[in-house]
């Protein structure tokens, strides 16, 4: 068991660079998802912790070691690709004996493990069987067999769930969970997939264009994300964002957006007028979910109108589009509540989960 | 009701017009399949019969046809007149070390260029290919002098009259580590990467993954390589100097006096060389029919 | 730790204990101890290639610039072999035949071997021997197929005059006469070589993936419509690694000149390897040999790359 | 110019007679030095546990094996052993050209007049010239006749020593000449007559596809080695007497050339190059269907062999005028500069160019010996004759140029005879070539 750290790791090829002066810790039996686009550079992050790359400058640490020039199997983390990268030559027995073998390990013992392995992932009656003989579920527990034989101290799994179908991965993940808490061992988890990562992770990372965006909770992710782009990427549909400007009012702060005028009550939002008036007149965001607009279709609330443009059920809620002016504001409602197309509403921001986004994008509430 | 029968009338018929479509059309691919068979065959089997036949009868006028008697003097003046036994032995020696050396330093080299980093690969690849364009013949005489300078240096192993003389200059084939990079290229790189970090060192991943993966690729280019080297004929010749070194190409050569050939030698020669390759070659057909050159050749 | 801070502020765990000097150090360590394997992998081969092929090619590069230097001392003389090589009017016949045979050869071979290919790929019975029998020939070398297309060509007694003689038509004289000669020699190259190619585009053409085909049939294309859309594009890869290994191959044609009509007649086969081997060898013209080895290199080098960055485009183009 | 080079033929002709006279006495002298030889080898081999590398292209299939009935005499009498390298005639030079590069050459090779001095001149063999006139060598050299050592001299260098000399042959089928009652030709213009005379006459018979007249002249077939000489019986050469000057477009090469040309082209006796080559050709004449053929003496034992169901004898090839001398190369043994067994390799040489085996070797091979104390003919009236030819013989002489040049002439005679090309365009194409050559180096 081990924790890892990772000191401003910065990753060139050639002139481009995809992993920029990137900073993470991850505790000792931790399941951390490093979640963002792809093209973002969370492979090559865990690549690089796994030194399949090599390190262009920054550190990086397992059990508090500088591993950045250690050999990979010295690092005694364990990998499971995203197409588990089977030895199609061998059978299931001789592809989870293989790092052990390598090992030199004596054979009973080998042959121990890979008993304890199989019973573990259920592969008891695949063990002769090639790869090419089993279904991709069958695989990814082959893969996993593989990683776990060895006994590592750190798990790297690269999107290891995207290859298979919908309601497989939906199990997968849970198996996945279980094996984690059963085994204990700190797990850095590759996945451009956001539900994904908030049911498994217990932090998560984003990152975008090589930089790391936030370092949360799935809940603080969703609840407080850093920036304009945390805000979009977690949550479906995402959180509203409405540009404008913060204008001074009569005694408090407000928010136009282009016909949207909030006005900002600071210490609900867990700000202060300080820092509310350090954007005066700049152009920022506000942000606030779907769940946390109340819509009235009475006129005489309080609020801002407009017309509904779109009407999206899906089962368990009913997102509504209000356009008002050039905005758009995506609204959730409870399934059934009686909505027309054209129709003039009302809406309100709950401000204790509104946010506002400085001129850089970052949210404003973190800069205290 | 009488509508249907004659609809599926109409199917039934359209169905038996395109099954004779398709006969004749498969009856046409054969006969032009045939064609080229014996194309192929036709001109190894036109020699059969001189080989039987006494040369001074082999142009005689008006063409024979078969050999009136069977005529076995051209296949015993080979065998007891020269040492056409021991330049078969010695052409085998010759391709099969050239193709093994061969073999190995191929794979071994088509695997660092495939899947290894270091600076200047792509200079060093670009001159190894570059070097698959010169034409052999030129590099005749240097070779030659260079094999022969090796002969103090390596101890004898290699010079003249040496099977490592004979040998390991041809093992160098560019294009033989050309076909193997590719292949390579073609597996999967997560194989590689995985058995990295299950702590396989390169040997070990070269040995247990890559060398299981491309047996189709690396008996391919063993044919092509020892078939290369079983028609070779420029090398050997400058290389061995004395007839109990000679390979079966030099050998038969060297049995045409000046202005004279003994046509009836030659094409029991030939005869008897081909009898050999093609037993290597049934015995491996299997192999090199199943093997998906497509594979060892992927762009 | 509040997870939130992680970002914003520097805290000790994120600051670097490597100096800049000491990380460099390492990394070029680690970096060196990785190239151990690739010596071990890459050493053999590169140590035999440079000793016996890239040092003979150095070799004969610095011969060009000299007279004599195999048997005697070489002597420098500048560019005089180039000039000499530049205005040689038997080098020029002999570039323009075996552009001639190249292009013929190759148009030849891979037109005959496609449609073989495809009509083995169509129809599966008896593959197997068709495809040993059409290799058949690649067994027999150079020198003894030459002696066969001796037997194959004579005026009286090969085969195809005693057919044309049956059919009453005049008999063809194969070595004495042009083109003839040259075709003689392109239809030996084509006898040897077809059934490489043969396997090799068939191999090519079973790694197409059948739900193209049944798209296209579906769509209601021929096959010679299917062969020319899906086919040939879906080759095109391939294709294009075979002309390039066929222009490198057919450039050096050499031995059939040499067993079938030493360069006749009337210069109508001579090669620019032989034309080399001839100064080489029998005139000990070393330096103008080696220029024109050398010129030849280059010539192919360009081909090549023309061809690469030509079929390489189209095959870019057609995905 | 023209005159010179006359004079310096004559001359060279000339020499050749004079060596002929000397035959009779000199039988005896060879008698006497082998005495001397046998009593060293009795006392003490004197080069016990030499061995000397002996190259040599076959001059037929069986020739192996008679080196191994003829080397261990050599071998016995002074301790040498002899390795032989057979080396084909195809690929002669490359094959040379890489062993002499070499540190440790073949000691003895047997040398053409064509390759003697390209590759002498390169410092390859040792000069001879000493060797030949050392004390153990006085009773041999008076049979060589000096026209023969004269063309095999190069800048007053003798890289080998003459061992059989080339001469073709006029072979007639008699009962054709009979039949169409001609005589055998004496002249180029007669040849031409009969050849017709005889076509014509075979037809009348119902004898169809008889043909008149063959010889080769392409390239690959070495028509120039059959063609040379009746340049010379025209009085001219294709290279100046020096060796300094190509005469590719003189009249006495084009008009033989355009003769040769004619026999194919305009009188139609002779068959287009290509369509037989030299064994066809053989293999016609041997079935009845070929009047004349120029080859090479060899022949009359291939003929004789296979019992022709005709008559047949050989004569000197015809010349323009009647005139006829025998034209063609010289073959020699020769020793590597870099020996480092010079001496032993003299004894070599010695041996195989005494009387005694030259004998042996052209009563198997059919040559003319190059030294006129041999009997090559073994009894056999027909190579009798061919070896008395050897007083007319006027033969290539070497030059490290020769090959190269040869190659023009052979270029240029090959499309003048191919009926597309004039000879004038031909040889002027040659000249420019053989002008350039000389040119360089």
């Amino acid at each position: 068991m081990a924790e890892v750290i990772i000191r401003k790791l910065t990753k060139s090829f050639g002139d481009n660079t995809v992993v920029k002066s990137v900073s993470l810790k991850v505790e000792d039996g931790e399941f951390l998802v490093l979640l963002g686009p792809s093209g973002c550079g969370k492979s090559t992050i865990l690549r690089l912790i796994a030194g399949l790359e090599d390190v262009t400058s920054g550190e990086i640490l397992i059990n508090g070691e500088i591993v950045n020039f250690v050999s990979p199997v010295k690092r005694n983390a364990a990998f499971v690709f995203q197409n588990y990268a089977l030895y199609p030559h061998m059978t299931v027995r001789k592809n989870v004996a293989f790092p052990l073998e390598t090992a030199r390990l004596p054979k009973d013992e080998i042959n121990k493990a890979i008993d304890e392995a199989a019973r573990i992932l259920e592969l008891q009656q695949l063990l002769d069987r090639l790869p090419s003989q089993l279904s991709g579920g069958q695989r990814q527990r082959v893969a996993l067999a593989r990683a776990i034989v060895r006994k590592p101290v750190v798990f790297l799994m690269d999107e290891p769930l995207s290859n298979l179908d919908a309601q497989l991965r939906q199990q997968t993940r849970i198996e996945l969970m279980e094996l984690h808490q059963r085994l204990g061992v700190t797990t850095i988890y590759v996945t451009h997939d956001q539900i994904e990562a908030m049911t498994m992770g217990k932090r998560i990372a984003i990152l975008k264009d090589g930089e790391l965006q936030q370092v949360d909770t799935p809940s603080e992710t969703y609840d407080k994300p850093a920036n304009t782009f945390v805000a979009r990427f977690m949550g479906a549909p995402p959180m509203n964002l409405i540009q404008g400007r913060i204008e001074a009012g009569v005694r408090q702060f407000t928010f136009n957006g282009d016909g949207i005028l909030v006005t900002l009550n600071s210490s609900q939002m867990g700000l202060t007028d300080e820092v509310l008036s350090l954007q005066l007149n700049a152009a920022v965001c506000l942000g606030v979910r779907p769940e946390h607009v109340r819509i009235s279709t009475d006129l005489s609330v309080e609020g801002v109108s407009g017309k509904v443009k779109f009407l999206e059920p899906t089962g368990a809620d009913l997102f509504v589009t209000v356009s008002i002016g050039i905005q758009n504001v995506v609204v959730r409602c409870p399934p059934k509540t009686p909505m027309q197309i054209g129709s003039t509403v009302t809406i309100a921001f709950d401000m204790t989960h509104t946010h506002i986004f400085g001129a850089d994008g970052w949210n404003l509430r973190r800069s205290n | 009701m009488s509508l249907k029968s004659e609809h599926t009338k109409e199917l039934h018929d359209l169905a038996l017009q395109n099954s004779r479509i398709r006969r004749t059309k498969s009856v046409i691919a054969y006969a032009v399949l045939g064609l080229f068979v014996f194309a192929s065959v036709g001109p190894i089997i036109y020699i059969i019969s001189p080989a039987f036949r006494e040369s001074k009868s082999l142009f005689s006028y008006p063409p024979q046809w078969l050999p009136n008697s069977f005529y076995l003097g051209n296949f015993k003046f080979l065998l007891s007149e020269t040492n056409y036994i021991r330049w078969g032995i010695n052409t085998f020696i010759f391709a099969t070390g050239v193709t093994v050396i061969a073999l190995i330093i191929d794979t071994l080299a088509g695997y660092a260029f495939a899947r290894m980093e270091f600076p200047g690969k792509k200079i060093i690849f670009g001159l190894v290919l570059a070097t698959l364009m010169v034409p052999t013949a030129a590099l005749l005489a240097p070779t030659y002098l260079l094999v022969r300078n090796l002969d103090d240096w390596t101890f004898g192993l290699i010079g003249l009259d040496t099977y490592g003389g004979l040998i390991i200059p041809m093992t160098v084939s560019p294009l033989g580590v050309f076909m193997m990079r590719q292949f390579i290229e073609t597996l999967p790189k997560g194989l590689f990467e995985a058995a990295r970090i299950d702590g396989a060192s390169e040997w070990r991943i070269f040995t247990r993954i890559v060398l299981p993966l491309m047996k189709p690729a690396v008996v391919v280019l063993g044919i092509f390589v020892f078939m290369m080297q079983w028609a070779n004929f420029l090398w050997p010749l400058v290389i061995t100097t004395k007839d109990e070194t000679r390979v079966l190409t030099v050998g038969i050569a060297t049995l045409q006096g000046q202005f004279v050939t003994n046509w009836g030698v030659i094409a029991a020669a030939t005869l008897m060389t081909l009898a050999p390759i093609t037993l290597v070659f049934l015995f491996f057909q299997r192999w090199f029919v199943q093997a998906s050159m497509a594979g060892a050749l992927k762009q | 730790m509040d997870l939130v801070e992680q970002n914003l502020s520097d805290p000790d765990w994120q600051e670097l204990t490597m100096s800049d000097e000491e990380f460099r150090r390492a990394r070029s360590r680690y970096k060196l101890r990785a190239l151990v394997p690739v010596v071990g992998f890459l050493g053999p081969f590169l140590f035999l290639w440079s000793v016996f092929l890239a040092t003979p090619m150095v070799w004969s590069i610095w011969l060009s610039f000299n007279t004599g230097g195999l048997i005697d001392e070489a002597k420098f003389v500048g560019l005089e072999n180039w000039s000499r090589m530049l205005s040689n009017d038997e080098l020029v016949r002999s570039l323009k035949n075996t552009a001639t045979y190249v292009v013929i050869a190759i148009f030849v071979v891979f037109s005959l071997a496609l449609l073989i290919a495809s009509l083995l790929n169509s129809n599966k019975r008896g593959q197997n021997f068709f495809k040993v029998a059409l290799y058949f020939p690649l067994l027999v070398p150079p020198i003894m197929a030459g002696m066969i297309f001796f037997f194959l060509t004579h005026y009286d007694m090969g085969i195809i005059n005693l057919v044309l003689q049956a059919m009453n038509q005049e008999k063809l004289n194969f070595l004495g006469d042009n083109p003839n000669a040259l075709l003689t020699i392109v239809s030996l190259e084509v006898w040897r070589g077809l059934g490489f190619w043969v396997l090799f585009f068939l191999a090519g053409l079973q790694s197409i993936p059948a739900d193209l085909i049944d798209a296209a049939k579906i769509d209601g294309a021929g096959s010679m419509r299917r062969f020319r859309k899906i086919s040939i594009p879906t080759l095109r890869p391939l294709l294009l690694f075979a002309v390039i290994i066929a222009l490198i191959f057919n450039f050096q044609l050499f031995d059939s000149v040499q067993v079938l009509t030493k360069g006749g007649p009337v210069l109508g086969t001579t090669s620019v390897v032989w034309f080399i081997y001839k100064r080489l060898f029998a005139f000990q013209d070393i330096g103008l040999a080696y220029a024109t080895s050398v010129g030849l290199l280059l010539l192919v080098v360009v081909l090549t790359v023309v061809a690469y960055g030509f079929l390489g485009k189209k095959s870019e183009n057609s995905n | 110019m023209f005159l010179a080079v006359l004079g310096a033929t004559a001359l060279v002709v000339g020499a050749c007679g004079g060596g002929g006279s000397t035959t009779p006495d000199t039988q005896a002298v060879v008698a006497d030095t082998q005495a001397p030889v046998t009593e060293d080898t009795v006392a003490a081999l004197p080069f016990e546990g030499v061995t000397l590398t002996f190259g040599k292209a076959p001059h037929g299939e069986d020739e192996k094996a008679n080196w191994g009935e003829w080397l261990p005499e050599f071998e016995a009498q002074t301790g040498i052993k002899v390795e032989l390298t057979q080396v084909p005639w195809d690929q002669l030079e490359a094959l040379y050209t890489a062993n002499f590069a070499s540190d440790t050459p073949y000691d003895v090779t047997y040398q053409t007049s064509t390759h003697l001095t390209l590759f002498g001149e390169r410092g390859t063999f040792e000069d001879l010239t000493a060797r030949i006139n050392g004390a153990d060598f006085a009773g041999d050299l008076p049979n060589f006749p000096a026209g023969v050592l004269g063309a095999s001299t190069y800048n007053n260098k003798l890289y080998g020593l003459p061992f059989v000399v080339g001469t073709t042959a006029m072979f007639a089928n008699l009962d054709m000449l009979k039949s169409a009652g001609v005589e055998v030709p004496t002249s180029d213009v007669e040849l031409v007559a009969a050849a017709k005379a005889i076509i014509a006459d075979q037809k009348a018979k119902g004898n169809k596809g008889v043909l008149g007249f063959y010889t080769p002249r392409t390239v690959a077939d070495y028509g120039w080695y059959f063609t040379l000489q009746d340049v010379h019986n025209r009085g001219g050469d294709f290279l100046s007497a020096d060796g300094k000057t190509a005469l590719m477009d003189s009249k006495e090469v084009k008009e033989s050339a355009q003769f040769a040309a004619d026999m194919i082209c305009k009188d139609k006796v002779q068959p287009a190059n290509g369509l037989y080559n030299r064994e066809a050709a053989i293999e016609l004449f041997k079935a009845g269907k070929l009047a004349f053929i120029q080859d090479e003496p060899s022949r009359v034992k291939t003929f004789e062999e296979a019992v022709l169901p005709f008559a047949w004898d050989i004569y000197m090839p015809v010349g323009h005028n009647g005139k006829a001398t025998q034209f063609a190369t010289t073959g020699h043994w020769a020793i590597s500069a870099k020996s480092k067994n010079a001496d032993a390799a003299w004894e070599l040489v010695k041996f195989l160019s005494s009387a005694a085996f030259n004998s042996t070797y052209n009563q198997r091979y059919g040559f003319v010996p190059a030294r006129l104390d041999a009997d090559a003919s073994g009894g056999n009236e027909k190579l009798a004759r061919n070896a008395s030819w050897v007083a007319v013989w006027d033969g290539l002489k070497t030059s490290p140029k020769v090959s190269q040049l040869l190659d023009e002439y052979a270029k240029a005679l090959e499309a003048a005879t191919s009926c597309k090309t004039s000879v004038d365009d031909a040889f002027a194409s040659a000249q420019k070539g053989a002008t350039e050559a000389l040119a360089q180096g």
